[in-house]
């Protein structure tokens, strides 16, 4: 299970990293690279888990008491919600400098935007 | 009179522009002096018989008599036992030899020459040329009388005279030294204005200062 | 005391040096077939030139040229001892060794230099500019040479180099030492100012170069150090190759033959351009002037 | 003491509120973010004060309640809070400095700023990975919005770059940090460096992936081009900020990162790090861009601080000294530049000659370039010699030759630009000037200096400001606006005054230099009276050179050497930098001078080994393998001043194109520094083989070459200047040679060379100049026959130029008896050959300066030609009595050196100085006896010329003989021009500028090489991600594979 | 040089052809024809050098003759162009762009003829006599003895004899006749 979920991860990411590196388009490349952050996300989560553990929720289910035996790592998880939250504001930021390139130079073909260079 | 001689304004390197007269700027404006001999007659006597042994010709062909100059130097006639020598400048010289006829732009040289060799200073006029004008005496462009522009000492007659009556000539001029009658430079400075009335008068641009030191 | 001295060595050298080099000129013309000139023909040059009327000047260097010519003849030769063993004409060989003679040399070729070039005549610039050319490389085979006898003797001194060759001929440094010598003979052929090295002077081509414009009394003035340097010059050469002098008619014989290696020379080859005599000396003068300093 | 957490409570807080406010309300916004930008800044620097001087311990931060690893926790100690005071003080100049801006982007932008300044911070406070992880994209973020601040549209872009590039740096940072928590079960830097073994065993490949995102953000080479893009169109403050701030706190990360590593992974951090110092250095040789090439720059420096990162277990306690020293100066350089390029209207390097009018922003320039380049009293300075000597003392010799060849190219392009703003045409579009900006960029220059007070104090060497000639120098800064005349008398009474107290303490071979160089040099300083303004610029570089030569002299340990000397470099530099058309030759000068410098640098730190307080005179004690490979070093510094052959192709053109008394100054005096330094460096090492050759006999032929390539190229010139600049390659050639002959004698002619050639070259330097200055040109063949004119300068020349020939009687000839004298001891006799054919060679060059300037032919425009100046002849008369009395009695001087240097050779071989005359073991020589008779002979035959030829009548000088024609003009007539031609004939194949070509071929290649090679930053921002990732694969492949 | 000619009257207008030698020919011209003709001659048939330019004074027509001689290398051929141009203003165009040593010459011809060479370089400097002032001397109406008589001043006692009668005289004494 967890390594299936390892596994599908990094094809995640590879996918977004071909994808992102392909494709010209800014909006293609930005979603390649959601695609790789969720691929990351869920490298991560595989990571943390422990098998025949239960999620991190110290509710009845899982007394306080117990908790470190049952309970799969919970730190794993608070990274990965913290990095979802990231990688939302760097996406949104791209999203942003796309729409600005946009109005800017009328194109979204990243190989078009080269005044800058050597 | 040449461009290069005329009057001009130039610039200093501190922006000031001053009047250049070339004549004046580059060359001495002081005329010939008469020379006095030496205090004492017995020294002038020996000065003059150094200077009769002492001929040193100025190496200026100015004719065709210059071809006859040449073998003096050989074997055959060997001047130099005479105490006679060739210097290649004017300043080390004291004997001008106008080596045959003289077109007016060579006078212009033989004077400018003249006036730059050291006192005192001879003269010998080769072949009749420098006499009467000789075979050019109807050219429109060659002086038949070379004693009305510079002092002559002594002149060899012949068209051409031999090296021998070259030498006989030498002879004769040393004689002429040594009795202390040889006084052409001081001749020269003191009818300075007649020799230039009469180099002037068929020079007709005369590019150069009065005298030349 | 000395100077009396010194001013006999004077008197004898330049009476010599006037004789001698009429000499060597009459040799040279006979080699011609001619007569030559009187022997005394150099002294009436010289009171004729003296006795001139008229002389112009185009400066104070100018005028001081030929002082500074003749001072370096006279120096140079009151600097070195005349005679080997007489202390009245050691002359003031107590100022100054082997090292002074050779760079006192140059001070009347500089002052001569100076004063042509004020001349402003062209001519004089360029028989300087020959001049002084020839003369580095000419002046290289010789300062070896002496580096080699110096080394050989251990001293600078020249009185102790001309008393490490008595004892007889093969004691000379042309025996001992021959390579030294070869070295410096060239150069010497090289500072003769005859040919085949006298493009300097080049008469006929830049008239006679440097003294264009030197006439009268300047040039009588030349014309005695012309009788007195190079004697000046092969003294210091015989005192260093040949064994010095011991006595006044050893000295006139041996400058007399030494002079007499520059006129064999002279009469016989052709004049090399600057850049020609430049080549010569490196190639041929100069490697055995290193192998002198090499083997010593 | 208010917690450090409040830094980021500040910042995080006032943002939220600039949040809350109004929009209309920008002035209270603006107020709040310089308020808490303030705040945060009081609270780093109280810390920092509580740590540096109360020595508090450092605190942790628990959050949480928790101990780690449970909770995140930070760490507050020294480097933390002087790091967080840097951020907050970058902030707060950054925006003042965007006042504008802001303003007009509004509250938001405000925000931003603080979020920017407030997670620099937080990355380096943290102490916990993914904490530091969340700060990193906080920064990330934050750069992503203040990019957009610029005015340049082309920012956007260089944005976008910059994420797409972030996003590959987080996916790795990511992925690599779970890993390693994976296998340590901690998220604690300390704790997962106490596990580091645990780490190791699965986890390598996990610990490389965080260790390479966080380099990344560093920009190591090659995947860096996305930050290149961001220096060039940011806002200058921005960039700023990007250069000093994220640099530093990135830069701590990586320290940090590396502690969970440890000493293994240190090489790789070095080996990244100096590749991207060197290359990123080449590329910016080509730049044109201002804020591009400080973005390169920029790189560089912090390759050189991640260089210094991998070397920490080396440096030792020295770690934080040397590396906060390369930091921070990099930072406020850094900072200063980017804040002036915003007064500068345009982008072109050329077009910052616009601060040429102003003269403190000139100032600044000149600060910053130093603090970048490590030049003393500034922290880099400090730094690098630290490093050079630990790097040395560990056997680094490649990582230190390489960290050398690329401060040289940095010197290099940085000095070039500073020639630029001397001495390039104003532009057009000038500067734009605004107060508040001007101030902030002067902040740094205030911050600057402190940091170079502070590091001196801290160095434990001495600080180079408490040192009584550098502050005078200094003072005369303050002193610029004063007029020249009064600040020359100053500048006399200074260098005379100190000479007067320290000489007793002197020893007769410093005393000879000293008195050489200060009052030598005040009598040169007489020439300055002339100048009427206020010369700006020249006292404080004039009294630099001179602060380093006297402190040169009095030099005891090797660190005050090489100060001294560094100072001495740079200030003689600057006064190069002066003449009109000096800037390609003073860059040369600098260039060549600093890899000198470099080189000594070197030899210093490998003899030292790591001794502190290395004294020079223990140069002697230095062993085998070292003490040759020090020697060589030092040598070839050493002779790179004296212009030795190979590096000799600066000196002509330096010492030509300066200023009339600049040029005696630097010929004169400044050459004898390095003379100096081979002095110093014979007498306490001696002879060293390498590889069984005898090093002093290659310094022979040196000599000798030298002297004879600086004769033959002297008397190939048209230029005055040019000739007697080539003339001294010459000379100095043969005081090399007389050292490295190793006797006892020849070390007598240096000395007598050191005197001599002073004195003359001074002389002809000074008259050549004032003959210039009367002409309007140095060419000489358009002069001739000033000698009536100017008779002064003639009077001087004549005297020089017979006392470098070596004529006697004048004291040229002294130098050429020792020299005879010592040859005849000498157990090496080929090199004499060439010094032989060298020594006729001056002739050449001596007869044709005057010949062609003072006698023949006088020019129609130089008719009303008058004599040089007064305070410029007035030297050289001082100089022409000075040379007959020492030709007179040389051994007022030298007697006393003599006896000096007898015990080097066991008291053999000395001359004997009883009575008047000299005696050697194989000649004499009597001075005053010579001048006598040569005198008598001459005044006899003079008075004998004047009496036979009393009625010489004076004539002009077109009064000569021409073949019977008159002269057609004096500049037709006056021989000079291509005066030697016979002789190019015969040797001119012997002065083929090989040595130039390979120079020019050295530069042309790197120059084209980075010309090329920056082309692969193709501005296309996925090529800048596959750069990134290429990167990765590479040091994967290279490191991994062979771990 | 016959077949020379024919081709060359095939292009040009030519005048008078005077076959002189096997390698040497006058051919006469057109003053305005000279100029191409040469150009011609020079590019075409190999007469790249100009021997000599020199003229002739015909005081009777009233007409100079200027002969430019010019010399085919390769095949060892002369060849002279006559033209003819009139005494009063004489002036002729110049060719010192087709061989710059014509502009010597034709200084020389400008002094000693007066003829005018409009754009020849340094036309008016004195090539021989130097401050000449009166007529053009190799002008045949310019008369050199009176111009002697009256400018040098003479040796009185000067005796001109016939030199044939007079070497006679001197060698065979009265016996002249055997």
């Amino acid at each position: 299970m967890d390594w299936i979920a390892m596994a599908t991860g990094f094809i995640l990411i590879l996918m977004g990293l071909y994808g992102a590196l392909t494709n010209r388009n800014i909006l293609r490349i930005i979603v390649s690279f959601s695609v790789a952050n969720t691929g990351v996300n869920l490298v991560l989560v595989a990571v943390g888990y422990m098998r025949g553990r239960t999620a991190p929720i110290l509710d009845e289910a899982v007394p306080m008491t117990d908790a470190v035996t049952r309970i799969i790592d919970p730190l794993p998880q608070a990274l990965v919600l913290t990095a979802i939250v990231i990688g939302l504001g760097v996406t949104a930021l791209m999203l942003t400098y796309a729409y600005k390139l946009y109005e800017e130079k009328g194109t979204l073909d990243i190989s078009k935007c080269r005044d800058l260079k050597w | 009179m040449k461009e290069e001689l005329l009057k001009r304004i130039v610039k200093t390197p501190d922006g000031q522009e001053i009047e250049i007269d070339p004549l004046r700027d580059y060359y001495c404006e002081a005329g010939p002096t008469v020379q006095p001999p030496a205090y004492t007659a017995i020294i002038e006597k020996l000065f003059n018989w150094a200077r009769s042994e002492s001929l040193w010709i100025l190496g200026f062909g100015t004719g065709c008599g210059a071809i006859e100059m040449r073998p003096l130097m050989t074997p055959r006639f060997d001047a130099y036992r005479y105490g006679i020598q060739w210097r290649p400048t004017p300043r080390q010289s004291n004997l001008f030899v106008i080596s045959g006829y003289l077109s007016v732009k060579t006078l212009k040289r033989v004077i400018r020459s003249y006036e730059q060799m050291q006192g005192p200073k001879y003269v010998v006029g080769l072949g009749s040329c420098t006499i009467n004008g000789g075979m050019y005496w109807d050219s429109y462009n060659t002086i038949k009388r070379l004693d009305d522009y510079l002092p002559v000492d002594v002149y060899i007659a012949g068209c051409m005279p031999r090296p021998e009556a070259l030498l006989a000539g030498f002879e004769e001029l040393k004689k002429i030294i040594r009795a202390g009658k040889a006084e052409g430079a001081n001749q020269y400075a003191a009818n300075f204005d007649w020799y230039k009335a009469n180099q002037k008068s068929v020079i007709h641009d005369w590019d150069m200062p009065d005298y030349n030191w | 005391m000395r100077i009396p001295w010194a001013l006999l060595t004077l008197f004898i050298v330049i009476n010599y040096g006037l004789l001698m080099t009429a000499l060597v000129q009459k040799i040279g013309a006979r080699v011609g077939r001619r007569h030559g000139i009187p022997i005394w023909q150099n002294y009436i040059d010289m009171i004729k030139n003296y006795a001139l009327r008229t002389s112009i000047t185009h400066g104070v260097m100018f005028y001081l040229g030929p002082v500074f010519r003749l001072s370096g003849g006279v120096g140079l030769l009151l600097f070195v001892p005349s005679i080997y063993g007489s202390e009245m004409f050691a002359n003031f060989s107590f100022a100054g060794d082997l090292i002074l003679a050779l760079y006192f040399v140059f001070f009347g070729t500089l002052g001569m230099a100076l004063g042509a070039a004020e001349s402003g005549h062209p001519y004089s610039a360029i028989g300087i500019t020959r001049g002084l050319s020839q003369m580095t490389a000419a002046e290289l085979p010789f300062a070896l040479a002496v580096f080699a006898v110096a080394l050989q003797y251990q001293t600078l001194s020249v009185t102790e180099i001309v008393a490490a060759q008595q004892g007889g001929v093969l004691h000379w440094t042309l025996f001992t030492n021959p390579l030294a010598v070869a070295a410096a003979m060239m150069s010497f052929l090289g500072s003769m100012m005859r040919p085949p090295f006298d493009v300097v002077l080049a008469p006929q081509e830049i008239p006679i170069g440097p003294p264009t414009e030197y006439h009268s009394s300047f040039l009588a003035m030349m014309q005695t150090n012309r009788a007195l340097f190079p004697v000046a010059k092969i003294v210091v050469y015989m005192n260093l190759f040949f064994g010095g002098a011991g006595s006044w008619p050893e000295f006139f014989l041996k400058v007399f033959l030494i002079y007499m290696v520059s006129a064999f020379v002279g009469v016989v080859f052709p004049r090399f351009r600057v850049e020609q005599s430049i080549r010569w000396f490196l190639i041929w003068a100069v490697p055995l002037g290193i192998l002198a300093v090499v083997l010593v | 003491m208010v917690s450090p957490l409040y830094i980021i409570a500040v910042g995080l807080g006032a943002a939220f509120l600039l949040g809350l406010l109004p929009e209309k309300w920008q002035r209270a916004a603006y107020g709040v973010t310089l308020l808490a930008l303030a705040l945060m800044g009081w609270i780093a620097g109280s810390w920092l004060w509580a740590f540096a001087l109360q020595g508090a311990a450092p605190v942790e931060i628990f959050t949480a309640g928790t101990q780690p690893p449970f909770a995140i926790n930070f760490r507050v100690g020294l480097a933390e809070a002087s790091l967080a005071l840097l951020m907050a003080l970058t902030g707060l100049h950054a925006a003042l400095y965007m006042r504008d801006t802001l303003f007009k982007q509004g509250r938001r932008a405000m925000a931003v700023l603080l979020i920017f300044v407030m997670a620099t911070c937080g990355v380096i406070f943290t102490r916990d990975l993914f904490n530091l992880f969340v700060f990193m994209e906080l920064v990330v973020i934050s750069t992503g919005g203040l990019v957009l601040l610029s005015a340049d549209r082309r920012a956007l872009g260089a944005g976008l770059k910059y994420l797409i590039v972030s996003q590959l740096v987080s996916i790795l940072m990511l992925v690599g940090m779970v890993f390693a928590y994976h296998a340590t079960g901690t998220l604690n830097i300390d704790g997962m460096a106490a596990a580091q073994a645990d780490l190791f065993k699965g986890g390598a490949l996990a610990f490389f992936l965080m260790l390479m995102a966080v380099l990344a953000e560093l920009k190591p080479f090659p995947a860096n081009g996305w930050g290149l893009d961001i220096y060039e169109s940011a806002h200058p403050a921005f960039a700023a900020l990007f250069s000093a701030a994220t640099g530093a706190a990135t830069v701590y990360a990586a320290d940090k990162l590396l502690l969970i590593g440890g000493a293994q992974w240190l090489p790789l951090a070095s080996a990244i790090g100096i590749v991207t110092f060197v290359v990123a250095n080449i590329f910016a040789l080509v730049q044109d861009n201002d804020r591009r090439l400080l973005g390169y720059s920029s790189i560089a420096q912090v390759g050189l601080i991640l260089t210094v990162i991998g070397q920490r277990d080396l440096l030792g306690e020295q770690y934080y000294f040397v590396a906060g020293g390369i930091l921070l100066a990099h930072a406020v350089a850094k900072a200063g530049l980017f804040w002036l390029s915003g007064l500068v209207a345009a982008r072109g390097l050329g077009d910052w000659a616009a601060l040429r009018g102003h003269p403190v922003l000139v100032f600044a320039f000149v600060t910053f370039i130093a603090l970048l380049v490590g030049l003393p009293p500034f922290p880099g300075f400090y730094a690098k010699w630290e490093l050079a000597h630990a790097l040395a003392a560990n056997g680094q010799l490649w990582l230190l030759g390489l960290i050398l060849f690329g401060a040289l190219l940095e010197a290099a392009y940085l000095f070039r630009w500073f020639g630029y703003v001397l001495k390039r045409e104003q532009p057009q579009a000038g500067l734009l000037l605004q107060a508040i900006k001007e101030d902030v960029a002067l902040s740094a220059v205030v911050v600057a200096w402190l940091l170079a007070y502070l590091w001196g104090e801290l160095s434990g060497q001495g600080n180079l400001l408490h040192a009584i000639p550098l502050l005078f120098a200094l003072l005369f800064l303050p002193l610029d606006w004063l007029p020249a005349k009064l600040k020359n008398g100053l500048a006399i009474a200074g260098l005379v005054g100190w000479f007067y107290l320290h000489y007793p303490s002197y020893d007769a071979l410093q005393l000879i230099f000293a008195a050489v160089m200060l009052p030598g040099g005040a009598i040169i300083l007489l020439a300055s009276f002339q100048t009427q303004q206020r010369r700006v610029g020249f006292y404080p570089a004039a009294m630099l050179m001179f602060a380093g030569l006297a402190m040169l002299i009095e030099a005891k340990t090797s660190f005050a050497f090489f100060a001294a000397w560094e100072l001495l470099t740079v200030g003689s530099y600057f006064l190069i930098l002066r003449g009109k058309h000096s800037e390609p030759h003073a860059l040369s000068y600098i260039v060549f001078s600093l890899g000198g410098a470099f080189l000594m640098l070197a030899g210093f730190a490998l003899a030292a080994q790591g001794v502190p307080d290395f004294k020079i005179a223990a140069l002697a004690q230095v062993a085998e393998p070292f003490a040759p490979w020090v020697f060589a070093l030092l040598a070839i510094g050493f002779m790179t001043k004296t212009a030795a052959v190979g590096v000799h192709i600066w000196l002509p053109g330096a010492h030509a194109e300066a200023e009339t008394d600049v040029s005696p100054l630097v010929s004169g005096i400044l050459l004898k520094a390095g003379l100096f330094g081979l002095f110093v460096l014979l007498m306490t090492m001696g002879k060293q083989q390498l590889y069984g050759v005898e090093l002093t006999h290659v310094m022979l032929w040196i000599g000798a070459i030298s002297a004879l390539i600086g004769n033959l190229l002297a008397i190939f010139q048209e230029d005055a200047k040019r000739l007697l600049a080539y003339s001294s390659i010459g000379q100095m050639g043969y005081a090399l040679f007389g050292l490295a002959m190793m006797n006892h004698l020849g070390w007598l002619m240096a000395l007598m060379f050191v005197i001599n050639h002073y004195i003359y070259k001074s002389m002809l330097f000074l008259s050549v100049g004032g003959v210039a200055k009367r002409t309007g040109t140095r060419d000489m063949y358009r002069m001739g026959g000033l000698i009536t004119l100017m008779p002064l300068s003639f009077i001087a020349t004549l005297i020089g130029i017979i006392a470098v020939s070596g004529v006697p009687p004048l004291s040229g000839f002294g130098g050429r008896w020792i020299f005879y004298n010592a040859i005849m001891t000498a157990e090496y006799r080929l090199p004499m050959v060439i010094i032989f054919l060298a020594g006729p060679i001056a002739f050449l060059y001596l007869f044709r300066l005057i010949h062609t300037i003072f006698l023949g032919q006088l020019k129609d425009e130089l008719r009303t030609v008058k004599e040089a100046p007064f305070w410029i002849v007035l030297p050289q008369m001082i100089f022409v009595v000075a040379l007959l009395v020492f030709a007179l009695i040389p051994g007022m001087a030298l007697r006393h050196v003599d006896a000096y240097l007898a015990p080097f050779f066991g008291g053999q071989n000395g001359l004997d100085w009883a009575g008047l005359t000299i005696t050697s073991e194989f000649g004499y020589w009597s001075p005053v006896s010579i001048m006598l008779i040569i005198g008598v002979i001459f005044a006899t035959l003079f008075a004998w010329l004047l009496f036979v030829n009393r009625r010489a009548q004076p004539v002009k000088q077109f009064n000569i003989v021409f073949a019977g024609e008159r002269p057609f003009r004096p500049e037709t007539t006056h021989f000079a021009w291509n005066f030697f031609a016979p002789y190019r004939k015969a040797l001119g194949f012997l002065t083929q500028p090989l040595v130039t070509i390979f120079w020019e071929t050295l530069t042309e290649l790197l120059h084209s090489a980075a010309d090329i090679l920056r082309r692969m930053y193709t501005g296309n921002g996925q090529t800048y991600a596959i750069h990134l990732l290429a990167f990765v694969i590479i040091v994967y492949l290279l490191w991994m594979g062979g771990l | 040089m016959q077949q020379l000619y024919d081709t060359l009257t095939q292009r040009f207008s030519l005048g008078e052809f005077t076959r002189q030698r096997a390698d040497l020919a006058f051919i006469t011209v057109e003053a305005v024809r000279l100029h191409a003709l040469l150009r011609h001659l020079r590019d075409q048939e190999g007469f790249t050098h100009l021997v000599l330019l020199t003229a002739v004074d015909w005081l009777e027509d009233g007409q100079f003759q200027l002969t430019y001689l010019i010399n085919n290398r390769a095949k060892c051929q002369d060849l002279g162009l006559r033209v003819m141009i009139a005494r009063d203003n004489a002036s002729m165009e110049s060719i010192h762009d087709l061989w710059a040593a014509a502009a010597t010459y034709q200084r020389e011809l400008r002094e000693m003829f007066g003829i005018d060479f409009p754009g020849s370089p340094r036309l008016m400097d004195d090539f021989i006599l130097e401050g000449w002032n009166a007529a053009p001397p190799y002008r045949r109406d310019f008369d050199t003895l009176e111009y002697s008589r009256a400018t040098y001043r003479e040796r009185p006692g000067r005796e001109t004899r016939d030199p044939a009668a007079h070497m006679k005289q001197q060698l065979y004494g009265d016996k002249g006749d055997v």
